[in-house]
């Protein structure tokens, strides 16, 4: 039994860890950097231990600091959250070497599933349908247009050791192939010092949409069902959606049990995530394992009604699964919004300071992930996500009108954030009658950007409302030097007053 | 007593008509408010304009003079012109020109510095960079310049709008 | 189809009734008294009008006042919230006249459950089962004796017009009976003028039950399910559960459809409850009917999966209910607590005032629906309830483990709240087995009145941050005098700081 | 330097050994606490010591040495005992006795005035009625008494802790 949760991680994700730590009476450990001794999950954990300066290279991912807090606090297990050390093979390892349970999957899972190249020979074994393309990197011209022809165009060139689009070339004619697949390598080359690229059928109208699973460490897996995540902006996610709009029974069915075979394939226990590309004919392909939590798992616990945190917890403690597939079920419509510190005006430059007010969204439906309050400065070293909005209703619909509702009381004040952008996703007719792909945004690039029209009487009343509060100032500055008291205590004043006039 | 307040590019002549506490009569331009207007929240005002319920939230510079101020989905900069802000804009053509003097919008980290004192950079040319958040943005000139003055060094942590190069 | 609906209401049933008009794109117009012009339902209204001072009775209850702004805004519809004039025949009739549509039941729905000797004469002729006792007011005393010899002792006589304890006398011992017929018609005739008494059996461990139901103009009607509401407080309901530890699926079954046929029988439309009192052995029978939404109708939202706001305004619009009773299922567990200002350490005071700080609890499974925020001013003239905090979960136990950790997260400054004494609620051996009746709180009152053991360095923690505050304070004072910056500049500075050394 | 502070029934010596900005050392009566404390809202502690996470939160009485402190579960009275206080303590059978005012721990209404000036009332007795939020609470007077001031009338509106009746 675990009896001390160390969590590697700050923000909401820290926070949400700490949430269900408590719940199961589990003590947690904070770890903080400079930045972060006002943050949130400082206050909140049973410890905490400072772990370093604010660069989080300096902190939260350096390994031999943390595990210095987590032997000093007498932590038996860590937990990653997302981001930083949660898909770090040797942070893994290196726990299991100091007796440190790690709250998620075993370096060889974390390893395996790194790799890409690796990860695709791997599904194709256990039969899971991959994108049509190489399997071992290419470095024969003459093969890969072979290959290519084999395939069919459109086709996408992806360097072997890549990212970041670095060494990519989508190919849709045949005369390019050559010097696509030629420029490719080159970029590949420079970029990571290896030349090898393979290739990939090129999906045109791509789905992202992906699938949860639980494993324990005694052979038993699930998958709670999908997410739709192809509400994207530069390849982040900005809106995730369950059930997907665009879903079945059957393919559902189908791709939980390839989900399910994936992980199996990897040893794997703990949360994970099948990322599949799906297309409009509902063609579904495995693109990759995310061996941790994802940001949007709460849409996931809304509608199968499963705490996510305490599963990894029940099996990083060895227990075994209680949820059986056939008892797992979806009960209505999940949505999340991420809200960040951006000015999506201003190209979504991020918009770090300090928080001057806020106001949450409460009632029916509503899950609020946070961690900013007011007086906090969001520091300038982290991910600029704020918190997670999440709303459940009984029908896709209520639950967009939830979201309407929801991001409409939802006030921040002291930064620019996301949350006029995000309504507007809500008002696009492609996401409201979910007909849309990951080109989603950029295709309603016009309608997103558009402001809602606040009005002439609405832009007087913003006039109105600086123009008192500068003359009250004004006024009140005069008042404190001629010792008359100024006009401006209206100001919580009312309720004391015996009458006020009104029209 | 009438103020003129500047929202976006449009300078609007304010006037208080009337004040009974809360309750007051307001002229902007050429119309005429009846409002119930209070302060609820630090900065936070409730208006009801024939009983339309609008909610205003003003951040101040430390001018005292500039507000951002938000509605339901705007967000509008807002600036009062007082006798000291007319006399200003009157000799403004003597004061550091904007285009003189390299900033970030938004606080950060000094990335790198490009340039030295006394360098001569052409229009276009990177001067700084900065990093906020997992993003890097770079500073150019408009124009042909001689760098000035260097405030900041490389790692410096910076605050919005604070200047960082002042060229010539 | 409803366009506009007057919330005649405050607080934070005013707010969540908007919330689900937001929803369904209805606009919302609030009403306020003086003493609410800063309340937050008038700044989340479209519209908001002023209604009179602050008393209820010249405000929220002036019948004229509120009639005169729903023709004025053109509101086509009233929501009256629980409370002040939800329950008002006169008013749903006056509406009915004004061609305005009220959100409630008609007059004589109102009318009929309103008077409880009418109401339980025509639940025995529907054959809902009724405490055993007289169906008449009874004013012979001999054949008082013979009544209450029948239905056996112990008996309850209580006065026919009373209410508030008032006239009511418990008989345990057969010598006891006569005179305690007399005192408790004397009684009632001093109180209410009337001498008239009935007699009921008297449950010697009973449970608060009800059940919520929905019918809708077409003589259509559902239950949703029973509601635990034993843990009360001077007959307030403080904590509520649902399902409730003490039903079984058969007895559920069989209330459930009594609960329906007691709507029934007075042509019931719209949203209402059923209050059974049910002993240890699950005999259970009918109390009353409250023709409204209840304070506690959140958890039986989240275990269904239905809103019921919205449920009542489909059916003032005629509509017809697309609930069916066979498709409705309990999910999980959900318990609410109602937050009060008052202070349980000083025998539950009220305690309004200004709000300094508040810390609302987030994140799974928490449902807030709250209407105060910080610098607001509890005024002195209503009900003392801040909010209601829902949690849901999996299991009755992990909803218990919840509720702590979202009473743990939620703080509120300024004034005294019933947080602390909710959270020995959680804590309390017999609440946590599910053994408990409406006698719960004085049964476990020494057990809920003990204060969590802070520590002694946690108590030197609270000396300490009033002895650094004080002393920044004075340090201050005098850096402000002598021209030299205080110490005290700690706050908010450390982010701008290079370096901080740290033991 | 050291204080004493109050809490509850206890008045403990506080002293400041050695501080640098949140990092301090401070001894209470005879324990030695290494802290971090650090205001992170307004009148909102975060305190570490020995890694434990505390939140303390204050609420300032208007006298500046009184304040309100919230632990996790606990709500603490907790009073400065500077030189000004010592003094007030040491000449404290002068002042007015507590049990000669009648006051009203939370603000309300006044409902009824049972007394008039003058008037000689019982150890008992009623004096004033207030309400607040639904319910009303009677105040009394411990001692015979004779009504010296009344300082409200029926349907004010009152503070807590105002004087409402002065007695002798």
């Amino acid at each position: 039994m675990i009896k001390k949760v160390l969590v590697a991680n700050r923000g909401e994700i820290a926070l949400r860890v700490m949430r269900s730590c408590r719940e199961m009476g589990i003590k947690s450990v904070a770890v903080f950097s400079e930045a972060d001794r006002s943050s949130m999950h400082v206050r909140y954990a049973d410890e905490a231990y400072f772990i370093g300066p604010s660069p989080s290279n300096e902190s939260y991912l350096n390994i031999e600091n943390i595990i210095d807090v987590a032997k000093q606090s007498g932590a038996d297990a860590i937990h990653p959250g997302y981001g930083f050390l949660s898909e770090n093979a040797a942070f893994s390892e290196r726990c299991e070497k100091e007796g440190i349970t790690f709250i998620g999957p075993s370096p060889f899972s974390i390893s395996s599933m790194g790799d890409k190249i690796k990860a695709r020979t791997r599904m194709i074994k256990a039969n899971v349908p991959v994108v049509p393309g190489t399997a071992e990197p290419i470095t024969d011209e003459k093969l890969a247009i072979e290959k290519i022809e084999e395939i069919g165009l459109p086709v996408m060139i992806k360097a072997s050791a890549g990212g970041g689009g670095k060494g990519m070339r989508l190919v849709k004619k045949k005369e390019d192939i050559v010097s696509a697949i030629r420029s490719a390598r080159s970029e590949a080359k420079t970029a990571f010092g290896d030349e090898a690229v393979y290739i990939e059928k090129y999906i045109e109208s791509p789905h992202h949409i992906e699938f949860q699973i639980l494993a324990d460490k005694h052979g038993n897996a699930v998958h709670l069902f999908e997410r739709e995540c192809s509400v994207q902006r530069r390849h982040q996610k900005v809106v995730e959606e369950t059930p997907s709009p665009l879903m079945n029974p059957e393919i559902r069915e189908e791709m939980g049990k390839y989900a399910v075979a994936a992980a199996k394939a990897v040893n794997y226990h703990g949360a994970g995530t099948i990322e599949f590309i799906v297309d409009n004919n509902l063609n579904y392909y495995f693109l990759e394992m995310n061996t941790r939590l994802q940001v949007e798992h709460p849409i996931t616990e809304r509608v199968v009604g499963v705490d996510l945190v305490k599963e990894q917890i029940k099996i990083a403690e060895g227990k075994e699964l209680t949820l059986k597939q056939d008892e797992l079920k979806q009960f209505g419509h999940a949505i999340e919004c991420r809200i960040y510190a951006e000015d999506p005006e201003n190209n979504f430059m991020p918009s770090p300071g300090v928080i001057k007010h806020i106001t949450e969204p409460l009632g029916l439906g509503v899950r609020h992930d946070g961690y900013v309050y007011e007086g906090y400065e969001i520091p300038i070293y982290y991910d600029p996500m704020i918190s997670k909005l999440i709303v459940w209703a009984k029908t896709r619909r209520e639950a967009i009108e939830r979201m309407k509702r929801a991001l409409y009381a939802y006030k921040i004040t002291g930064i620019k954030t996301s949350i006029p952008f995000l309504a507007r996703i809500m008002e696009a007719e492609d996401f409201i009658t979910g007909n849309y792909n990951t080109h989603f945004i950029e295709d309603n690039r016009d309608f997103l950007m558009q402001q809602e029209p606040c009005g002439e009487r609405c832009k007087d009343m913003a006039v109105i409302a600086a123009f008192v509060h500068y003359t009250d100032k004004v006024e009140k500055a005069k008042g404190a030097q001629n010792g008359k008291t100024a006009q401006a205590n209206a100001w919580k004043n009312f309720g004391r007053k015996k009458s006020i006039m009104r029209w | 007593m009438s103020i003129e307040v500047k929202i976006d590019d449009h300078t609007a002549k304010v006037e208080l008509i009337k004040r009974e506490g809360n309750l007051m009569t307001v002229r902007v331009d050429d119309k005429v408010y009846d409002i119930d207007l209070m302060m609820v929240e630090n900065g936070v005002y409730s208006i009801l304009s024939d009983h339309i319920s609008y909610n205003v939230e003003l951040t101040e510079q430390e001018d005292q003079k500039h507000y951002n101020v938000n509605t339901l989905y705007n967000a509008y900069d807002v600036e009062i012109i007082d006798a000291e802000t007319r006399y200003k804009q009157g000799r403004k053509g003597d004061d550091v020109d904007d285009v003189k003097r390299i900033f970030s919008p938004m606080p950060g980290k000094v990335v790198k510095i490009l340039v030295e004192v006394g360098d001569e950079v052409k229009a276009g040319d990177t001067v700084i960079i900065v990093s906020a958040m997992k993003m890097e943005s770079e500073y150019k000139v408009q124009k042909d310049r001689v760098v000035k003055e260097i405030l900041v060094k490389e790692g410096d942590t910076i605050d919005g709008n604070q200047t960082l190069v002042v060229v010539e």
